[in-house]
Order: C-alpha cells, then structure tokens, then sequence
C-alpha cells in the first residue's frame, strides 16, 4: 500500500526541478531590480535550458556527457534521500558526489580556464562539506538522529535551538548558489577573470543537465534550511525563502573574494558559529553531550 | 603528451583574451603562472591596429578630424581637439575664447563619461555587478547630456579646426548645470563604497603596487602616476581654457590598486566642478574662426586624456595632405608599468590590476 | 513552433568580440546591457563563452590578426548562430576605408546575418540588430 | 548604543542604495515596446533633396567615410547608409541645402542597402 506520504514525496520529487527554476527566475528578477533594472521575465531560466538543450553541443572529452548526467542524477538523488526521509550525512555525501563529477568534468578539458575553475570549485567542496556535515551533527545533538524522518517530527521547531547552524546553512547556500562574495568558480554573468569557470567547457545539452542541477542543488540547500522549523512546513520554507533573499542582498552587497578568503572566512565563521551554538545548547541544558 | 616527461614545476600559461569579458578590447595577455601566482606576463598587441596614423596623410586634413576622434571612442573629443589644435598652430587659426571654454567643457565631459565608465568597468572586474549597474545608470546622465549637445551619445563630433561647430544656448547650459547637480548627488552616494567597504578594500589595497621611482621608470602617465605620487597633469600647461581655471592634480601616494581608483574617483568630482566653473565663466561671442590657409611645419600638442598624456606630432607641407600626424597615446605609455605591476600577485587579482591602468587598446594601437 | 525554437528565441546568449572598432560601439554593447535599456529583459546575456553562445556580436573593421581569433570563434561557436555585424566600419569599413591594415568589413572574414549602421551604434539600433537577428535564427530553424 | 552604531559603519556600504532601489521603479526605458521620441537633434539618416541639388559634390569632397557617390554626368547620387558615420558634415557643407537631416536613426538590415538618387530632367 502505498501511504499518502510517499505519493507527496514523489509529487515533490518530481516538482523540485521546476521550484528551482522558478527561484533561479525569481532571483534574476530581484537582482535585476536590485540593480534598477526591469529584469528577465520569471521563467527566463527554463527559456535558457531549454535553448541549450536544442543546441549543437561541442563535446570536448568522453567524460563530458556521462558526468554531466551523473551531477544531474546525484543531486536528484540527494534530494530524494531528503524527501524520503533519509540520512542527512548521507545527503551531504551524494551532494558532495555530483560536485565531484563537476570538478572532473573541468579537470579533464583542456581549457586552463576551465581547469582553474575546476581547482576553485574544489575550494568550494572544501569550504562547504565541513560545514555540511558540522550542520547534520548539531542537528543531530539536538535530536539525538541523523535521519531526516525522524528531525522532522522532533517536537520543537530547530531554530531557536540552533540559530548559528541556520546561518551556516546560509553561508553554504551562498556558495553553492555561486553568489557575490563568494562566486570564485563560475558566475553567471561570466564577468570574471576565468570567464566562466567550471561551465567554460560545456555546451549544449551537457551545459543545460548542469543548469538543471545547479537549480536541483539550490533546492536542496534551501530543503535543509526549512527543517530548522520542521513541525511546520510552510514556516520552515519561509524560513528557507527569506535565507535566499539575504543571499541575494549579499550578492549585490559585496564584490567577489578571492578563494583564499573564501575558505577562511567560511571556515572561521562556520566553526565559531557552530561551537558556540553547541555551547549555548550545554549551557541552556538543550542537549547533552 | 607524455606526462611522465614534463618537469617537477609545471608553469600553467593562461592566454588572457584577445576575447574576454573582463576586457571589452582584444589584447592578449599571456601569463605564466606557477602556485595560483603570476610570474611572467607577455601582452600581444595588433588585434586593432587600422594605420590611422597613414590614413592620416592619404586624407585632406579636414577629414582627419572625423577620423582622429575616432582613434578612441571613450576620449574622441580629446583627440579632435588635439588634433584641432595642432592644425591650428600650423595655419595660425586663433580660437575664439568661447570656443576655448566649450572645448574644456566637452573635454571634461570625456573625462567623465571616461572615468564613470572604468568605475563601472572596474566594480565589473572585482565582480561587483551591482555597483557596476548603478554606475552606469548614472553615466546615462552624461552620455544624455552629449546626446542634447550633439546628437549623438559617444562621438561628439563638435570639435573643429578654428573652433567648435556647435554652441551651447541658455536652456543648454542650466541643464548641464542641473545634470552636473544630479550626478554629483548620486556619485556622492556612491563614493563610500569605493572609499570605505571593506570588501572593496580587500580586492584593492596593496594589490599591484607601483612605488613611485618605479613608476618614473617606466614612465608612467596619468592616473596610474597620479595613483603612485606623481603630480603629472598635462592640464597644468593651460593649453586652452585650463589657464583660466583653479584646480590641482589629485594625487594619492601609496601606488596601489586602490590609490588609482580613489585617483579616478576624486577626478569625477574634479571635472564636475570644472565644468560648473567652466559654465559660470564662459565669455559670449563667435565660436569659430574660418582658416583658410593649409597646414605648414611641425608642431607638437599635449594634453590631458582621461588615461593621460596624449601627445600629437603633426607635420605639414603646404598642401592639403599633411606630411606626418605621429599620435603617442597613454595607454602605449602605461603597458611596461602594467607587465610589472602584474607579477607576484594571485589569479583572481589579475583583472583589477588590469583595470587599474584603465587600457585602451584602440588608442594604443590605432 | 518548436518549443525549443521558441526558448530560442527569448534566450540570445551573446558574444561580444571587438576586432578594430573605436570602442564606442563596444561600450554602447554594454549599455544596452546596463540599467536604462536592460536587453536582460530580453533574455540577452553577455556570456563570453564561444560554446555557450548564439549571436555573435561584432565590431570594427577586421584587421589580419583579429580576423584569425574572429574566424576561430565562430567556429567554436556550435550551430544554430547568427552574427550580427554593429557599426559603419563592421559593414563597410566607415571611416577606416582607407586604412591600411584593414579588411574593410566582418563580412569578408565570417558571414555576417544583420548589419547594424551608425557610427558609433546606438543601444536601441543594436537591440533591434539583436531582434532581426533572432528573426533570422527563426527562420534558419524553419519556424 | 556605540557597538551598534560601529556595526552599521561597517556594513557593506552598497546595501541602502541596492534596497532603495529595490523598492523604486526601475530606470529601464522598455525600448522594443515604448519608442521614446529622439533628442531634439539626434544625427539620424540624411535623405538627398534632388530639386535643390546641383550635384556640386561639395558634399562628396568631405565626406571622412566617402559614403557618397556622385555621378555629375548622369545625375545620379548613390548614398551609402551602412558607410555614413552620421557626422553631418555634409548637411553643413551643402549650399544648396539639398541634404535633408533626420532624427530618427537607420533601421539594422540584412543587406547593406545603398540609397539610390536621380535627377528627374
């Protein structure tokens, strides 16, 4: 028998794709008028897939089209595991996956752009993971399980227990969004000194399966951001929408930082949020350790 | 390749351009990076090279001045004028002093319209799109500004030998002063961010750093001098107008990246208030003087182009065809300082520093 | 139509290569991407990669050497794209006809689809180059 | 009270101008769908007035980008639109004022058309 909760999982499975697009969209637009300007129209980001899909690809290596489906397979993944109740390391660890085909896929071009992309976008891995992971363990102190299912119906929202964890999910999904101060991989507006990084050497359909997992992966962070109000969803995704709103305001607050200070600053920050909130948590009496 | 036979330390060589957003203009950059730092630069010029120095003595001189102007499009009045001004000295044409003062207005606008578009360009290359925008939007005020004087937003087209073919009446004149009012509001708004946020400060401060003997070495002009303490400033000569004007060249001591932007920046507030001086001063009268003699001799013009010293060596003989129109631009002066500024500095450093000289390729070569 | 046909038309991604023009047309590129004219609003994105890209966007006259790095673009350039050639001296060479190192046009080095005129171009003049030359991308699609 | 007023110094400085902004109309001109008029003497396209002209070439003389072709022998003026740099030299020069300035700029086309103009005898 199949319960009504998996039918909604597979419902949301199959809409995450689209939520993301939509947000990219939306994005764009917010940027736009950010920057007094009228902006794309919302569904701009789908227009652009779509073209790419359409276009003649120039596959620079074999590698290219196996791995560009496996960033899209493993970020779908990801988000599976998250809506089906999974376990949030392992999560983390398919997220980290699909990155790593991105990575390769660069790696193997010939492209010193593309290479050096590929070398920063690994600073980005290097720069996230742990933050990830030190996520999922506060949760986890907090609620004594890894697995997602089970967060979900702890009885109080997360977020008053664990305010400096939700703003180390935002400094993850900045990053992960390749948003200002910390776009050092790839941009998309590609004014940037390795023109466009990671992406230099797709095209075509590989390029658009990308796109269609940067939205998936964007998604994915936001979904994690809502479980800090997991009893209930529709505040839990506010949450998660005004954290995408601060990135966004980021985005145009600041130029764009080397990596060097991209790995410290993410690092320091991440750590001293995530120990004094784990302190807070002793002190209070809100966890034991 | 036979990966085994490459040596321990591998060099990445990156060809920067000669298509690249960061650079709207074809230049290649070829640098040799060893550890993510830059330790040799080789720059390849000739992607724009036309010959317009000999299109310059196939033309009748008159026509040189539609062709001069369009050796750059950010400063094409300055090199009308300087061209204007050389023929001038050749055939004895005086220049009314109004003419002088519209020159130094329009000038002034260049240099504007020039150093809003690299703050513009500059903010583009540290990934700051948003100042980028603003900036420009607010550039927008000038290049309309041009549109009223003209009819066209870039090629002013106004300079002419004997003066300037166009006048400004009153109804010109309190709009410019009401635009000079507005941009000086919103680039007052603007200027903590490139003075004070500490994000800017970080891409900028002690990057690229071009100590002052140094930059005298190399012979550096403009503001990437004036950004390394030296008060080089070709309006100093008071050629046209700018004898009769007050000003002193903005000069910032420290030679890095963010003394040449902080250089540029105080030069927007500079020439606003020149052009409202300029405006307040300005004698009424005849704007042009028609010369009817051809060029005849060698004379030399220098002034003051938004990236420096411009300088013309223009050679007549009597006829309509000029001998020799020789154009040394700053750009050209500015490319040993770039190569050296360059080294020891890290990849994602590689385009403010870039910027930072403000190349113009198409003055460079011509 | 196609719905990819259609996505076509409403995302032109552009490539922006300056192979000898005065810069005016160049910068007047970039206005047409910046606030007051925003060609953003029709999907158009200045993406600097000749692999991603679909109209390239050409100035100035051509010269022997950057025809080299032009021909090689748009070779990298995969189909379906359209060149569109803005300003007097892309078309016909303008004022540098008689310079000595030119070739006088874009369209002696690659073909070009849409000529934009002016000297330098004006914003409005290159979104409307940029409007035509989807015009033709459709009809190539044989929309 | 002065921690708090150290923390907004240091704020990025951009964030008040992005959110006014934000909040207020954009500064975009829809161009394609709202045609503004053009400056009062926009250099748009000429158009030759061939009951005045007397086919002199003044203005073939000036021209910096010989965009003008004209044929004294047969009358015909050829005007060549992708050629002009819109300087309006020649409209200045024409004695005759033959030249006729426009201020609404040239269309972009797929061919590089040339304006053709005869003297009706």
């Amino acid at each position: 028998m199949v319960s009504m909760e998996t039918v909604f999982s597979a419902v949301a499975l199959v809409a995450a794709p689209f939520a993301g697009g939509l947000l990219m969209g939306v994005d764009r637009k917010i940027t736009a008028r950010m920057q007094s300007r009228m902006g794309p129209p919302v569904l701009q980001p789908f227009y652009d897939v779509l073209k790419l899909w359409g276009k003649s690809p120039v596959i620079t290596s074999r590698l290219q089209p196996i791995l560009a489906f496996g960033y899209l397979g493993f970020s779908f993944l990801s988000v599976a595991l998250l809506l089906f109740g999974g376990d949030l390391l392992s999560i983390v660890f398919t997220a980290a996956l699909a990155e790593v085909c991105i990575v390769t896929v660069s790696m193997s071009a010939k492209s010193p752009y593309s290479y050096l992309g590929g070398r920063r976008e690994l600073f980005c891995m290097l720069s996230t993971e742990p933050l990830m992971i030190l996520s999922a363990l506060s949760i986890y102190i907090v609620t004594r399980s890894f697995i997602v299912e089970n967060v979900l119906t702890f009885e109080e929202p997360l977020l008053p227990l664990l305010p400096g964890a939700f703003i180390v999910t935002g400094i993850v999904l900045l990053i992960e969004m390749r948003k200002s101060p910390f776009d050092v991989s790839a941009s998309s507006h590609a004014h940037q000194e390795i023109v466009r990084g990671v992406y230099t050497e797709l095209s075509g359909y590989t390029m658009a399966l990308v796109e269609v997992g940067h939205w998936i992966r964007t998604v994915l962070v936001l979904s994690i951001a809502s479980i800090f109000w997991a009893p209930n969803i529709l505040v839990g995704w506010g949450l998660a929408l005004a954290l995408l709103f601060m990135v966004i305001l980021a985005d145009n607050a600041f130029p764009r930082l080397s990596w060097q200070r991209m790995v410290k600053t993410s690092w320091a920050l991440g750590f001293a949020l995530i120990a004094a909130n784990v302190l807070l948590l002793v002190v209070t009496g809100g966890a034991t350790i | 390749m036979n990966e085994t036979e490459q040596p321990v330390e591998v060099n990445t060589v990156i060809p920067f351009g000669p298509q690249h957003p960061v650079l709207p203009e074809p230049i290649q950059l070829r640098f040799t990076i060893h550890q993510d730092k830059v330790v040799g630069v080789v720059p390849n010029i000739g992607y724009i090279h036309r010959g317009i120095e000999k299109a310059c003595e196939l033309n009748d001189y008159k026509k040189n001045v539609s062709l001069c102007e369009r050796v750059c499009g950010i400063c094409n009045f300055m090199h009308a004028m300087a061209y204007c001004e050389a023929v001038e000295e050749l055939t004895d044409t005086e220049v009314p002093d109004r003419a002088k003062y519209l020159r130094v207005v329009w000038s002034e606008l260049s240099r504007l319209q020039s150093h809003l578009l690299w703050l513009g360009l500059f903010a583009d290359s540290i990934g700051f799109e948003s100042l980028f925008m603003h900036i420009w939007r607010d550039r927008e005020i000038v290049l309309s500004l041009n549109e009223k004087t003209s009819g066209h937003r870039i090629h002013l087209s106004t300079c002419a030998i004997g003066g300037v073919n166009k006048d400004m009446d009153k109804g010109l004149i309190s709009e410019y002063k009401s635009g000079m009012e507005l941009l000086e509001r919103r680039i007052r708004e603007l200027a903590p961010v490139f003075y004070k946020d500490r994000s800017v400060k970080d891409r900028t401060v002690g990057k690229g750093v071009l100590p002052k003997k140094r930059a005298m070495l190399l012979g550096a002009v403009g503001p990437t001098a004036r950004g390394s303490g030296i008060p080089q400033d070709m309006r100093r000569l008071g050629y046209e107008a700018y004898s009769n004007l007050d000003f002193e060249p903005v000069v910032h001591d420290e030679g890095d990246v963010h003394a040449r932007l902080l250089v540029r920046l105080e030069e927007v507030f500079q020439s606003i208030r020149l052009i409202k001086e300029c405006l307040e001063k300005m004698p009424e009268g005849p704007v042009m003087n028609k010369n009817r003699r051809f060029p005849n001799g060698a004379t030399v013009v220098r002034i003051e182009q938004p990236r420096g010293e411009l300088f013309y060596n223009v050679m007549g003989n009597g006829t309509k065809r000029l001998r020799r129109c020789r154009i040394r631009t700053p750009t050209l002066a500015n490319i040993p300082a770039l190569v050296d500024i360059l080294v020891g500095y890290d990849v994602s450093d590689i385009a403010p520093i870039v910027m930072s000289v403000d190349p113009c390729i198409s003055c460079t070569e011509r | 139509m196609r719905l990819v046909t259609r996505a076509r038309l409403k995302s032109p991604w552009i490539l922006h290569f300056d192979c000898g023009s005065c810069n005016g047309c160049d910068i007047e590129i970039l206005a047409a991407l910046t606030p007051k004219f925003d060609a953003e609003r029709l999907g158009v994105v200045n993406i600097g990669d000749p692999k991603q890209a679909d109209v390239i966007v050409v100035t100035g006259p051509a010269n022997p050497r950057s025809a080299r790095a032009l021909r090689s673009l748009y070779e990298q350039t995969p189909d379906p794209k359209v060149v569109v050639a803005v300003g007097a001296c892309a078309a016909t060479g303008g004022v540098f006809r008689n310079c000595e190192n030119v070739f006088g046009g874009v369209d002696k080095v690659i073909p070009v689809d849409v000529y934009v005129p002016g000297c330098a171009a004006r914003p409005e003049q290159i979104i409307d180059g940029l409007l035509l030359a989807l015009r033709k991308l459709k009809e190539k699609d044989g929309g | 009270m002065h921690i708090l007023h150290g923390a907004l110094i240091k704020m990025p400085r951009m964030i008040k101008r992005v959110l006014r902004s934000l909040l207020s109309r954009p500064a975009t001109v829809r161009y394609p769908f709202v045609k503004p008029e053009p400056a009062r003497g926009t250099r748009g396209g000429i158009s030759f007035n061939m009951d005045r002209c007397d086919l002199c070439q003044d203005c073939e003389r000036v021209c910096p980008s010989s965009s003008i072709k004209i044929y004294q022998d047969s009358g015909r003026i050829e005007y060549q639109p992708f050629r002009c740099i819109y300087c309006h030299i020649c409209v200045r020069t024409c004695m005759q004022r033959a030249i006729t300035p426009s201020e609404m700029v040239r269309g972009p086309a797929y061919e590089k058309s040339v304006d053709v103009y005869e003297v009706h005898r």
